[in-house]
C-alpha cells in the first residue's frame, strides 16, 4: 500500500516568502478511475489516483521527507502509550490522539475530531472494500471515539505496528461534505457500494491540502490547483543530521522536534509551498508518447511508477533542458522455493542455489545497470529499517568461487553427481551430470517459472541465467519462462503447485511483509507464505516485531527475523530495479530528486507538488 | 445506289503471348443504303472481329493493321476517338450478341436508352427523349410502361427487344447486329427476326446481321458473305448463293443444316474441325477440309476473285457451275 | 411397333418448392413435369422438343434419379425405379443408365484427365480391373472418333476442341454399354459443321450398340433427324406425341404448329407462314386447371380455360392434348 | 497394377506406363504449366524469392549457425551464450551493427540476426499451421454445406456470420490477455477462427458454381454418392482457390502474432513482434532514436512485413493462376 | 418494404448480438485465472475485502446464473461493474469512449473508402501504364505493412521530424483548461454534425433523382445542397463560443485519421481495381462504348458505378478488420476509444470492461454492416425485399 499524504509538513514561517505562480505539467500514463474518495482507494487503487488527487486529503500521521520517519501530521504530537482496557468483557487497547487547532478546509470549515471520527467510521462500518479494509484491519481496529473536538481516543485489539503504519496514516475525510451522502448510503442495499459510486459535486469536496482537483476531463487530462487558505502554506521542515525533524507551522505557531534534539548539522530545509497556481495532469495513454511530450516541451515531468527505459533515457539525454535522476526502487524481484517439495526443502540445496547467484553480474553487466542487486528484503534505501550487517551467501565471490561454494555445499549435505562438475585453473572445465540426492536418487527436473521476456525482460533474462548456472554445475533446472498471470495462478490458486519461481513485490517503507510472506498462518492455499516456510523460532520473532508499537523494539526483532530467513533462503532476492526519472530542468525545480523509489514515490510525495517551482 | 459502308482489305490482328491471330483477314464489302447483308461462319471465324472493327471497339492487344472502312465519306479508322464517338450510335449502332450482359443492371432500361440519345443529340429535352424511348418500345413491341424497369425484370425476349430498341434510339443509318437471336427460343427468335425486318424496312436503314446460323440469315439479309477462318471466302445476294453456292465450305455448310421442310435427308457432314487462326497457314485455310482440294490448295492462297455479276469467291475450284455437284450433296 | 420397352414412364411429375428461407414452408410450387407418360422400346429414340422452361430437360433428370420424382411412376427393364432404396438397385440402375449433357466444355471436370472422366462410372461402379477398365476407354474412344486414343488419354478437357469434347462425352456415357441414355441438347453448343459430325456418330452408335435414347432438344429439325418419335412439350405438360414424320408433316397442337411455323428455313426464296401466337413464355408456377397454353393460344375456347385437356390418340399413334381434336383425328372446331 | 492379364489390344498396352508414372508426370506437367502462369505474375515470383529466402534463412541457415558460430562451446559464462537469449558482455547493448554482431543487438545484449533467424522457422510453423487448419476446416465446411444446403448450409452460413462480426484482433487480444497463449495454441485459435468465417463463404459460394456444373450430375447419373462427388469432384476444384485463400491466411496469421507479440500479450521465448515490442518498451522507438537505433526494429520489423507481404504477394500471383480473369491477355 | 426490411435486418441482428454476447461471456469466462487472480495479486488486501469483492461481483453465483443477469443486463445496457475503475459502471466507461472511436473510424474509412475507390478505379482503367504499376506496389506495401511500423514512421515524420500535428492526446489541456465544456460533448455534437450533412446529403439526392432527370441538374442540387449543408454547419461551429474545441479535437484526428487511411485504403483499392478489370470486360460496358459515350462517362457511370458493389461487400467483410486495427492505431496514438479500452482491460484482466469494450465493438460492426446493407440495397437494384 501507498502511504498516500505526507503532505502536512510544518515548518516556521519566513515573512516575506514569495511564492511564485504558473503551471506545472505532469505526465501520466493512465487516466484515473474516480474521484471518490472512498473508490479511489478501492480494491483497485492505482498509482494514478494518487499522483493527481491526494493533494486533497491529509492524515493523522505521516512521513519525514528523507528520513521516512513517522511524523505528526493532523495530530498534535505522538499517540499516548497504548494502555489495555476491559469493556463489556472484552479486552482492548487505548490510546489518545491530539489534533491540530486551527487547520481550516479549503471551504473554511475548521477540521475537527467529528472529521476524524467520521472518517474512520464509515470504511469500517460498510465494510469498505480495498485498502480500506488494510488500513483498518478488521482483526486490530475497533473504533475511533471522540473525546472533545480536539482529542480523540483509538481503540484497537492488541498492539500492532500496523495501528501506527496503517490506522493512524488512513485518509482523513470532511464530515460536512459527506455525511448527508453517508446518510443516503446508508439506507440503500449496498451502502459501501453507493458511498463508492457516488460522483456529484466531487470537484467541490473540499481540500484539506494544498491541492485540489478543479477539473477532469476524461481521458485528456486533470487540472489541480492550489488551494489559497492551505493552512500549512510556508512551514519548514528542517532534518539533522542526528536524525531529529523539525517542524515549525507559523499558521498555528508549532515549532516540534521529533527523534532527537533540533541541533547539530542540518541535512535539509524544505519549505512549504504551494509555488505553483496550478498542476495539469496529462494523460498519455503509453510512455513512448509521454516521453515525447517531455521531449517538445508538453510536459515538464512524467509521473512513472516503473521509472523510464534505457531507451527513453538515452532519448532525453539529447534534450540539455531535461535532467535525468536515478533512484532505487522500493521493492524486490526474488526466487521462491517451495520447500512442500524436494529437494527445496533441504537447506543445502537452497544454499547452494543462492551460492550461484551472482547479483552483482547479474544486476551490473548482465541487466545493463538496470538494477540494484539486493541481498536482504530491506533495500538499504529505507535508512531506519535496513540490515547492514546481513550477509547473503557468497558475496564477494568470483563466479568460479560461487560454482565451488555451491558444489562443495551440495557434497557436505550429501549430494552426487553422476559426472562430478570439474573446475580447473579457475576454470569449469566439465559440467555437473545426473546430481543425486542424500538418498542416492536421481534429482527430476525442478522448474522454475519466471515471466517470459514479453512481460519483463530482465526476470527473464536473469531466469535464464540462474538456470545456466544452475545446470553448470548439475542442477537439472529448468527455466519455465510464462506469462506472469500463469505464475500467480500456479502459485495462489493451485495451492502452491510449483518447483520454484521468479516475481517480485512492491513493498513498504514499515516491513510488516517480513512476518506476512513467511508466517505459518499465510502458509494456506492462497496465502502470502507461498515457499511454505515454517520456523517456530522465526515465527515468534517476527511476531514479536510486528505487534511492536515501539519502533526501535520493533526493529531489532525484524532484524532478528531476516537473519533467519537470510540463513534459510526460502527466497533469494535477486535485485531491485532502479527508477529512472526525467524532467525538464528548464522548466520546474524540484525540493531533492535523491529519494527512495524516485521522485514519483509516495513517500516523498509524487513529486512533492507543494515543492515544486515553475522556473519563469 | 449510294454504299453506307465500305470495307476495304481491313486485316485485323491480335498479339497474343503464344503468337498472331489473323482474326479478319483481308476483308472486303461494300453495304448500300437500305441494304441488309448477312456475315456467316462459325464461331472464331472473325465474323465478330470485324464488327468490332467496324465500331472500333477493339481490345487493347488488337490492331488495325491495314486497309479501311468508310463510312459517311470519313476513313473511320483513322479518325480519332472523339470523332469515332460522334460515329458509334448515331451512324452506326449495335445489337449485341449477348442482350442479356449488354445492359448495365444499375440502371433503368429506360434510363440506358435515354442516354445514347441525350449524348448524341444534346439539345433533346429529357421528356422529348423519353417520349422517343417510348415510341421506340411500342415500335419494337414492348410496353412503354416497362421503361422505368431494371434489366433484371425483363425476360430474354424482352432484353433482346430493348437492346434493339436502344439501337434504334439515335436514327443510325447502319445497325449491326451480332448473333440478334442465338440464346432466344425459336418462337420469339422468330418474331423478334420479323420484326427486326420490318424495322429496317420501315427505317430504310442498313443493317448487317452476323450469325452462325446460315437459315437465320436466309430469312432477313438480301446479301450474304460467309467468313471462314478470318477470310470472307464467298460473297454474293442471298439467292444466289443458295441456289448457287460456289465455295466448298458454303457447300458443305449449306448441306450439314438438317431441315424441317421437305423429305428427310441424310447430312453431309464437313470432316475435320476449323483450323486455329494463330499463326495461320499461307496456303488455303480450308484446304484441310475440302473434298476438292489439290496440291495448287497447298501451295497459295486463292485470291477473291468475282467469278460471276456480284458474286466473290476466293477458291480454285469454285463450284459454281457444277450443278450436278450440288445436287448430289443437295 | 413393338419390342422390349426399355422406359415405362407413367404419371410422372415434378414440383420444385418455391422456398424464401430453410425456416418457411413451401407456399407455392413450379409444376416443371406434370402428369407425363411416355414409353421407349429397345433401340430407339424418343425426342422431347420445347421451348426453354417447358421441363424436359427437368424430364430426363427426373427419370435418372437427379431429381426425386413427386409422383408418377418409371419403370425400367420391367423394374419399378420411381424410388431407389436398396444400394444394389441404385448400382444396377445407375450402371444401365447414361446422360450426356449439352455444354461439352461444362460437362467434363477441368481437372480430371480424358481417362479418368471416360472411366469414372466403372471407377464409381467398381466395374473390373483397372487394366479392363483401361482396355474398355480406349476401345470406346476409338469408336467415339477419338484416335488415336492413347495420345488423348492423358490430357485435360482444356486441350480438347468442343467437338472432341462432346465426343469424350458420348464416350464416357456410353462405355459401360448403358441400355438408355438421356441426351440433353447434346448439339446445341457446337459449330455447324462439328454438330453434323456429332449428330451422326450417335444415329451410328444408337444403331450399333442397339439403344435406347431420350433426346431431348429445343429443334425441331434436329429432333427429325435424330429421332423416331417426338414429343412436344410445354410447361411441364406433353401437347403432342407422334412419330417423328408424322409429326413434323402433321402437327395438330397449335403450339407444336407455331413452333414448327418458327424455325427458320435456309431458303432466301422460302417465305414461311408463320402461326401468330400471343406473349411469351411464363413459368408453371401453381398453374390453374386449365389448358397452359390458353393465354397464347389463336384458338383458344370457352372449355380450354376451364380443364386441362388430356393426351388423345387420334391415331396412327399421334397423340394430342387440345380441345381442338377427339379420337382417330376428329376435329371439333 | 499388378496383375497383367492376358490382352487383346498389344499396341496400347505396350504403350501404358504404371499409372503412378503417369499421375507424377501429370502433376509435374500441370505444375509446370500453372509454374510457367504464375511465373509471369512479377508480384508473385517476388513474393515467392522473398519466401525462399526467408525459408533458406530460418530452415538452414540459423540451424548451421547456431551449430557452429553461436555454438556455446566454452564453459566461461562470460564468453559463452545464446545469442538469443545470452548476453555480450563486450560492449555496451545495444550495440550497433558490428563483425561479431552484424545486425547489432538489443537492449539485452542479445544478437538481433540471431533472434530474427531463430523466430523465422516459428512464423512459418505459425503462419502456415494457421492456414493449413483454416483451409481444410473452410473447405470441408464449405463444401459440405454448398453440397446438401438446407438447414446445414445455414447454420454453417450463420456461423460464419458471427465469425465475421468478431473483431478478429481484439478477439485474439482478449483471449491471449486472459490465457496462456503459445505459438501452437495462436495457430489453432486463429485457424479456427478464420475459418470457421470469411474463407467458408468465399469457398462455399466457389463450391456452389462447383456442384452446379453438370459433370456433377454427370458423376450422379453414373451413381456417385455424396462423398464421392464432394472428395473426387468439389474440393478438387475448389482447392486452387483454398490454396489461394491459405496464402492470404499465412499473412493474416504472422500479422496477427506480431501486433500480439508486439503488445506483450503471448506467451512465447521470441518473435519479430516481439523484438519490436523490446524495442519499443524499452524506449528505442522514439523521436531520433527510432534512426539512431534502427537495428532493434528495423530488421524484425521489415522482416513481419517482407514475410507477409511476400505471401500476399504469392497470393495475388495465384490469383492470376486461379482466376484467369484477371490474367493479362 | 424498406422498413420492413431493415426491420427485418435488425431482428437478425438482434438474433447475432445474443449469440455473439452468449459467445464473448462463456468464453471470457472459461479462461484461466479471473478476479480471484487479480485479487491475490495484490498483498494489501485481506481475505475479508477479497470476499467482499467476489460477492460485489456475484462471482459467488452459479455460471447459468450469472450468465442470464449479464444478458439481461446487456440490452438494458448494464454491463456490470468494471474491476479496474471500480466501482464505475461499464457502460458510463464505454459510453465515455465510444464516441472516440466512432468519430476516428467514420471519417477514416470513409476517406479511405473513397480514396481507395477512386484509386483502384484509375488504376483499372489505366492497366499498363507505369503510375498503375507504381500506385498498385505503394498500395500493396501500404496493404501489408506492420501497422505499428507505419505508426511509428508517421510520428516520427509528422511529429518529431516535421513538428506540424499533435501527436498525443485528443484535445489540448492548454486550451481546454479555461472551459468546463466535457469533450464527450463535443464529440458527439461532431457526430451529430456528420450525421446531419449526411442526411442532408441522402435527402438531397433522393430530391435530385425525383426533381430532375438531368444528370448535370441533379449533380447541381447534390452538390449545392451538401456545400449548403458544409457551409452551414462550419458557420454554426464558428459562430459557437465551443467551435475552437471541435476544431481542437479535429486537429488532434488528423495524425491518426490518415494513419488508418493509409492502412486501410489499399484494400478497397485492390478489390476496386479486380472488380473493376472484370466489370470493364462486361458486354454491357462494350455496349456503352458503342453508344459513344465520353471515356469518363464510361469509366464513371457505368464501370466503376456497378464495379463498386463487390468493393461494397468487401468493405462490408472488412470493417470488423478496420475496428481490429484501431486497437493498435488508438493505443499508439493515445487515443482513447474502445481498442485501447479493449487493450488496456485485457492486460488488466478487468474482463466486465472486456466483454463490454468487445461487445460494442461488435455492435458498432453490427450497425455499420446494417447500414451499408442498406446502402447496398439502394446500390444494386438487384436487390429488393
Amino acid at each position: 500500500m501507498k502511504k498516500f499524504l505526507l503532505v502536512t509538513l510544518m515548518g516556521i514561517v519566513v515573512a516575506g516568502l514569495v511564492f511564485a505562480g504558473g503551471t506545472a505539467n505532469y505526465a501520466m500514463l493512465s487516466d484515473v478511475t474516480s474521484l471518490n474518495i472512498w473508490s479511489m482507494l478501492g480494491p483497485n487503487a492505482t498509482a494514478w489516483n494518487f499522483y493527481a488527487t491526494m493533494g486533497k486529503y491529509g492524515s493523522l500521521y505521516g512521513m519525514s521527507d528523507l528520513t521516512y520517519q513517522v511524523v505528526p501530521s493532523l495530530a498534535d504530537g505522538f499517540w499516548t502509550p497504548l494502555e489495555k482496557v476491559t469493556e463489556d468483557g472484552t479486552t482492548m487497547y487505548v490510546t489518545t490522539v491530539k489534533l491540530l487547532k486551527g487547520v481550516t478546509w479549503s471551504d473554511g470549515t475548521p477540521f475537527t475530531a467529528d472529521d476524524v471520527v467520521f472518517s474512520y467510521e464509515v470504511p469500517f462500518k460498510l465494510q469498505m472494500p480495498g485498502n480500506w479494509m488494510s488500513n483498518l484491519p478488521p482483526d486490530l481496529f475497533i473504533k475511533v471515539v471522540k473525546v472533545d473536538d480536539y482529542t480523540v481516543k483509538f481503540y484497537i485489539t492488541h498492539p500492532s505496528g500496523n495501528f501506527i503504519y496503517s490506522i493512524l496514516m488512513s485518509a482523513i475525510v470532511q464530515k460536512k461534505f459527506w455525511e448527508p451522502v453517508y446518510e443516503e448510503a446508508l439506507k440503500q442495499k449496498d451502502p459501501a457500494q453507493y458511498m463508492m459510486s457516488y460522483d456529484k459535486d466531487l470537484l467541490s469536496e473540499p481540500s484539506i491540502g494544498a491541492f485540489t482537483v478543479s477539473q477532469w476531463q476524461k481521458g485528456a487530462y486533470l487540472l489541480d490547483k492550489a488551494v489559497p487558505n492551505y493552512t500549512f502554506k510556508g512551514q519548514q521542515e528542517i532534518e539533522y543530521a542526528n536524525g531529529a525533524v523539525r517542524y515549525v507551522i507559523p499558521s498555528l505557531n508549532q515549532d516540534n522536534t521529533y527523534y532527537g534534539t533540533a541541533q547539530g548539522t542540518v541535512n535539509n530545509t524544505f519549505v512549504t509551498g504551494p509555488y505553483v497556481d496550478s498542476i495539469i495532469y496529462r494523460i498519455y495513454q503509453n510512455q513512448t508518447a509521454a516521453v515525447s511530450a517531455l521531449m517538445k516541451g508538453e510536459v515538464d515531468y512524467i509521473l512513472n511508477p516503473n521509472g523510464l527505459q534505457k531507451g527513453f533515457v538515452q532519448q532525453l539525454q539529447t534534450n540539455p533542458n531535461i535532467k535525468i535522476v536515478e533512484n532505487p526502487s522500493l521493492g524486490f524481484q526474488y526466487i521462491a522455493f517451495n520447500l512442500r517439495r524436494y529437494p527445496m526443502n533441504n537447506k543445502a540445496f537452497r544454499v547452494a542455489i543462492a551460492y550461484l547467484i551472482d547479483r552483482d553480474l547479474l544486476a551490473n553487466k548482465i541487466l545493463g545497470g538496470n538494477t540494484n542487486p539486493l541481498s536482504s528484503l530491506v533495500p538499504p534505501g529505507n535508512k531506519f529499517w535496513y540490515n547492514p550487517n546481513l550477509k547473503a551467501y557468497g558475496d564477494g565471490m568470483t563466479t568460479i568461487q560461487r560454482y565451488q561454494a555451491a558444489i562443495k555445499t551440495l557434497k557436505d549435505a550429501g549430494f552426487s553427481w553422476l559426472i562430478e562438475p570439474k573446475i580447473e585453473n579457475g576454470q569449469l572445465v566439465q559440467r555437473g551430470q545426473g546430481l543425486m540426492g542424500p538418498d542416492g536418487k536421481l534429482i527430476k527436473q525442478i522448474t522454475m517459472m519466471a515471466p517470459s521476456a514479453g512481460y519483463d525482460p530482465i526476470r527473464s533474462t536473469a531466469a535464464l541465467w540462474v538456470e545456466k548456472w544452475a545446470n553448470d554445475i548439475g542442477i537439472p533446472l529448468y527455466a519455465d519462462l510464462t506469462s506472469f498471470n500463469n505464475i500467480v495462478d500456479a502459485v495462489f490458486n493451485q495451492n502452491f503447485n510449483f518447483d520454484m519461481y521468479i516475481l517480485g513485490w512492491g513493498i513498504t517503507i514499515y516491513p510488516s511483509y517480513i512476518y506476512e510472506f513467511f508466517s505459518s498462518d499465510q502458509n494456506v492455499p492462497g496465502g502470502f507464505n507461498s515457499p511454505g516456510y515454517t520456523n517456530p523460532d522465526f515465527e515468534k520473532v517476527a511476531k514479536a516485531f510486528l505487534d511492536s508499537t515501539d519502533m526501535n523494539v520493533a526493529r531489532e526483532y525484524a532484524f532478528k527475523a531476516e537473519e533467519y530467513l537470510n540463513e534459510d533462503v526460502p527466497y533469494i532476492v535477486l535485485f531491485a530495479p532502479n527508477v529512472i526519472e526525467g524532467y525538464r530542468a528548464d522548466r520546474i525545480s524540484f525540493a531533492y530528486t535523491k529519494c527512495l523509489d524516485g521522485i514519483q514515490s509516495g513517500y516523498s510525495g509524487y513529486g512533492e507538488t507543494i515543492y515544486v517551482k515553475v522556473i519563469q | 445506289m449510294k454504299a453506307v459502308l465500305e470495307v476495304k482489305n481491313l486485316k485485323m490482328y491480335y498479339d497474343t503471348q503464344a503468337g498472331q491471330v489473323k482474326a479478319a483477314d483481308n476483308i472486303s464489302f461494300s453495304l448500300y443504303e437500305g441494304e441488309s447483308m448477312g456475315l456467316v461462319g462459325e464461331s472464331g471465324c472473325g465474323k465478330t472481329s470485324v464488327s468490332m472493327s467496324i465500331m472500333r471497339l477493339l481490345p487493347e492487344n488488337a490492331r488495325i493493321i491495314s486497309g479501311n472502312i468508310f463510312f459517311g465519306g470519313k476513313d473511320i479508322v483513322k479518325i480519332s476517338n472523339e470523332d469515332m464517338n460522334k460515329v458509334r450510335w448515331a451512324g452506326i449502332s449495335m445489337i449485341f450478341q449477348a442482350a442479356m450482359n449488354s445492359l448495365n443492371p444499375v440502371y433503368r432500361v429506360g434510363d440506358q436508352i435515354i442516354e445514347a440519345i441525350t449524348t448524341h443529340e444534346p439539345n433533346v429535352t429529357f421528356e422529348e427523349a423519353r417520349q422517343r424511348v417510348a415510341s421506340l418500345y411500342k415500335l419494337v413491341g414492348l410496353d412503354p410502361e416497362r421503361m422505368d424497369n431494371y434489366p433484371h425484370e425483363y425476360s430474354g425476349g424482352m432484353k433482346q427487344r430493348a437492346v434493339i430498341a436502344m439501337s434504334l434510339a439515335c436514327n443510325p443509318k447502319l445497325i449491326i447486329a451480332d448473333e440478334p437471336t442465338t440464346a432466344l427460343d425459336v418462337i420469339v427468335q422468330d418474331t423478334i427476326l420479323r420484326e427486326l425486318e420490318k424495322i429496317q424496312k420501315k427505317l430504310n436503314m442498313s443493317m448487317i446481321y452476323i450469325s452462325h446460323d446460315i437459315a437465320v440469315i436466309a430469312e432477313v439479309a438480301s446479301k450474304i458473305a460467309i467468313m471462314y477462318a478470318g477470310k470472307i471466302v464467298e460473297m454474293s445476294d442471298s439467292i444466289t448463293i443458295f441456289k448457287r453456292p460456289a465455295h466448298p465450305y458454303t457447300v458443305g455448310l449449306m448441306s450439314s443444316f438438317p431441315s424441317i421442310r421437305g423429305p428427310k435427308k441424310e447430312l453431309v457432314t464437313i470432316p475435320g474441325e476449323p483450323p486455329n487462326l494463330l499463326n495461320a497457314p499461307d496456303h488455303c485455310r480450308f484446304a484441310p477440309r475440302c473434298p476438292f482440294a489439290t496440291d495448287e490448295c497447298w501451295k497459295k492462297e486463292p485470291s477473291y476473285e468475282e467469278i460471276e455479276n456480284n458474286h466473290f469467291v476466293a477458291c480454285f475450284h469454285p463450284q459454281n457451275l457444277k450443278k450436278q455437284v450440288r445436287n448430289n450433296v443437295g | 411397333m413393338s419390342g422390349e420397352i426399355v422406359l415405362k414412364v407413367e404419371n410422372l411429375s415434378k414440383f420444385f418448392p418455391m422456398k424464401k428461407s430453410v425456416f418457411s414452408r413451401a407456399k407455392h410450387f413450379l409444376h416443371a413435369v406434370d402428369n407425363l407418360n411416355f414409353q421407349i422400346e429397345k433401340g430407339k429414340v424418343l425426342s422431347l422438343v420445347g421451348e426453354s422452361g417447358c421441363g424436359k430437360t427437368t424430364t430426363g433428370k427426373t427419370i435418372l434419379k437427379l431429381y426425386e420424382p413427386t409422383g408418377g411412376k418409371i419403370t425400367f427393364l420391367g423394374k419399378d425405379v420411381t424410388h431407389l432404396h436398396e444400394a444394389e438397385d441404385k448400382r444396377w440402375f445407375h450402371s444401365k443408365t447414361q446422360m450426356i449433357f449439352q455444354d461439352p466444355f461444362e460437362s467434363l471436370n477441368p481437372r480430371k484427365t480424358i481417362f479418368d472422366i471416360v472411366a469414372e462410372p466403372m471407377n464409381i461402379q467398381n466395374f473390373g480391373t483397372l487394366k479392363k477398365r483401361e482396355l474398355m476407354v480406349m476401345d470406346i474412344l476409338k469408336r467415339v472418333g477419338i484416335s488415336p486414343p492413347d495420345a488423348f488419354l492423358w490430357r485435360y478437357p482444356h486441350e480438347l476442341s468442343g467437338g472432341q469434347r462432346q465426343r469424350v462425352a458420348i464416350a464416357r456415357a456410353l462405355v459401360m454399354k448403358p441400355e438408355f441414355v438421356v441426351a440433353d441438347e447434346p448439339t446445341s453448343m457446337l459449330d455447324v459443321s462439328i454438330r453434323t459430325q456429332v449428330m451422326k456418330l450417335m444415329m451410328e452408335l444408337i444403331k450399333e450398340m442397339n439403344m435406347s435414347f431420350l433426346y431431348i432438344t429445343h429443334d425441331l429439325a434436329v429432333a427429325r433427324y435424330m429421332a423416331d418419335e417426338i414429343s412436344v412439350m410445354y410447361l411441364g405438360r406433353m401437347v403432342e406425341y407422334a412419330d417423328s414424320e408424322e409429326l413434323i408433316n402433321n402437327p395438330l397442337h397449335p403450339y407444336t404448329k407455331a413452333l414448327i411455323s418458327a424455325v427458320p428455313v435456309p431458303d432466301p426464296e422460302f417465305k414461311r407462314k408463320s402461326v401468330e401466337i400471343k406473349g411469351g413464355i411464363g413459368k408453371p408456377i401453381d398453374p390453374l386447371p386449365r389448358c397452359r397454353f390458353y393465354d397464347r393460344c389463336p384458338f383458344a375456347m370457352e372449355i380450354c380455360n376451364q380443364k386441362e385437356p388430356e393426351l388423345v390418340d387420334v391415331g396412327q399413334n399421334h397423340k394430342v392434348a387440345c380441345f381442338l381434336y377427339k379420337k382417330d383425328g376428329d376435329t371439333v372446331a | 497394377m499388378t496383375d497383367s492379364t492376358n490382352t487383346t489390344v498389344e499396341t496400347t498396352e505396350a504403350k501404358l506406363e504404371s499409372p503412378i508414372s503417369i499421375r507424377m508426370k501429370l502433376m509435374w506437367r500441370s505444375f509446370k504449366e500453372n509454374w510457367k502462369i504464375f511465373s509471369q505474375s512479377k508480384i508473385g515470383m517476388i513474393g515467392l524469392y522473398i519466401v525462399i529466402i526467408f525459408a533458406v534463412a530460418g530452415f538452414i541457415v540459423y540451424p548451421i549457425l547456431a551449430d557452429t558460430v553461436w555454438k556455446t562451446t566454452s564453459l566461461n559464462a562470460m564468453v559463452s551464450y545464446n545469442p538469443v537469449t545470452g548476453y555480450d558482455f563486450l560492449q555496451n547493448n545495444p550495440a550497433p551493427p558490428s563483425w561479431a554482431h552484424l545486425l547489432g543487438t538489443d537492449p539485452l545484449g542479445r544478437d538481433i540476426l540471431a533472434q530474427l533467424l531463430y523466430s523465422t522457422p516459428r512464423e512459418f510453423m505459425l503462419g502456415i499451421v494457421a492456414a493449413l487448419i483454416t483451409v481444410i476446416i473452410g473447405t470441408l465446411i464449405g463444401t459440405i454445406a454448398a453440397y446438401f444446403g438446407g438447414a446445414l448450409d445455414t447454420f454453417f452460413m450463420r456461423v460464419a456470420d458471427i465469425v465475421l462480426l468478431f473483431p478478429f484482433i481484439p478477439f485474439l487480444i482478449v483471449i491471449s490477455g486472459m490465457m496462456q497463449v503459445d505459438l501452437l495454441t495462436l495457430a489453432l485459435i486463429i485457424g479456427l477462427l478464420s475459418g470457421f468465417g470469411g474463407i467458408t463463404i468465399v469457398l462455399r459460394s466457389q463450391a456452389l458454381i462447383v456442384k452446379s456444373r453438370p459433370f456433377i450430375e454427370s458423376a450422379k447419373v453414373s451413381g456417385a454418392s455424396d462423398s464421392y462427388i464432394i472428395v473426387n469432384h468439389i474440393i478438387p476444384n475448389v482447392m486452387p482457390l483454398s490454396f489461394l485463400y491459405m496464402m492470404f491466411n499465412v499473412t493474416g496469421a504472422i500479422f496477427s502474432e506480431a501486433v500480439l507479440s508486439f503488445f506483450g500479450l503471448l506467451n512465447i521465448k521470441m518473435s519479430w513482434g516481439l523484438m519490436i515490442y523490446t524495442a519499443d518498451t524499452a524506449g528505442y522507438i522514439i523521436g531520433s532514436n527510432i534512426w539512431n537505433y534502427w537495428w532493434l526494429w528495423l530488421p524484425a520489423g521489415a522482416s513481419i512485413t517482407l514475410l507477409c507481404g511476400a505471401f500476399y504477394f504469392i497470393g495475388r500471383g495465384l490469383d492470376e493462376v486461379v482466376n484467369p480473369r484477371l490474367r493479362k491477355r | 418494404m424498406m422498413l420492413k426490411y431493415i426491420g427485418n435486418r435488425i431482428l437478425q441482428i438482434a438474433i447475432l448480438l445474443v449469440i455473439y454476447v452468449a459467445i464473448v461471456f462463456f468464453l471470457l469466462h472459461a479462461m484461466p485465472g479471473g478476479i480471484k487472480t487479480l485479487l491475490i495479486s495484490n498483498p494489501k488486501l485481506t481475505p475479508q475485502a477479497q470476499e467482499a469483492i467476489i460477492r460485489a461481483f456475484g462471482l459467488d453465483q452459479p455460471l447459468w446464473l450469472q450468465f442470464v443477469d449479464y444478458m439481461k443486463n446487456v440490452f438494458t445496457l448494464n454491463l456490470g461493474i468494471s474491476f479496474s475503475y471500480y466501482p464505475t459502471p461499464v457502460w458510463n466507461i464505454i459510453a465515455e469512449r465510444l464516441p472516440r472511436t466512432v468519430l476516428l473510424f467514420t471519417v477514416a474509412t470513409l476517406i479511405a473508402f473513397f480514396v481507395g475507390f477512386a484509386s483502384g478505379k484509375s488504376l483499372a482503367w489505366n492497366r499498363g501504364k507505369t503510375t498503375e504499376y507504381v500506385s498498385t506496389i505503394v498500395g500493396i506495401i501500404t496493404y501489408t505493412i506492420f501497422t505499428p511500423l507505419l505508426i511509428f514512421v508517421m510520428i516520427w515524420f509528422f511529429g518529431s521530424f516535421l513538428g506540424i500535428f499533435p501527436l498525443n492526446q485528443f484535445l489540448n489541456p492548454d486550451l481546454w483548461i479555461h472551459t468546463h465544456l466535457n469533450a464527450q460533448v463535443i464529440f458527439l455534437y461532431i457526430l451529430l454534425t456528420m450525421l446531419i450533412i449526411g442526411i442532408v446529403m441522402l435527402v438531397s439526392y433522393l430530391m435530385a433523382l425525383r426533381f430532375s432527370h438531368r444528370i448535370r441538374t441533379r449533380r447541381l442540387i447534390f452538390y449545392l445542397s451538401t456545400i449548403i449543408a458544409v457551409v452551414f454547419s462550419l458557420f454554426f461551429w464558428w459562430i459557437s463560443p465551443v467551435g475552437i474545441y471541435a476544431a481542437d479535437i479535429l486537429w488532434h484526428m488528423v495524425l491518426p485519421v490518415m494513419t488508418v487511411t493509409i492502412i486501410s485504403y489499399a484494400g478497397n483499392m485492390l478489390v476496386m481495381r479486380d472488380s473493376m478489370l472484370e466489370t470493364i470486360k462486361e458486354d454491357f460496358i462494350t455496349t456503352a462504348r458503342a453508344k459513344g459515350l465520353p471515356d469518363k462517362v464510361v469509366r464513371d457511370k457505368h464501370a466503376a458505378r456497378t464495379a463498386m458493389l463487390p468493393v461494397v461487400t468487401n468493405f462490408v467483410l472488412s470493417l470488423g478488420f478496420v475496428v481490429s486495427g484501431g486497437v493498435i492505431t488508438e493505443s499508439l496514438f493515445s487515443w482513447p476509444g474502445m481498442g485501447m479500452t479493449l487493450l488496456d482491460s485485457t492486460l488488466a484482466k478487468d474482463y466486465p470492461l472486456a466483454a463490454g469494450a468487445l461487445i460494442f465493438t461488435g455492435i458498432f460492426v453490427l450497425f455499420a454492416h446494417l447500414a451499408i446493407d442498406i446502402i447496398y440495397a439502394f446500390l444494386d437494384p438487384r436487390i429488393r425485399y
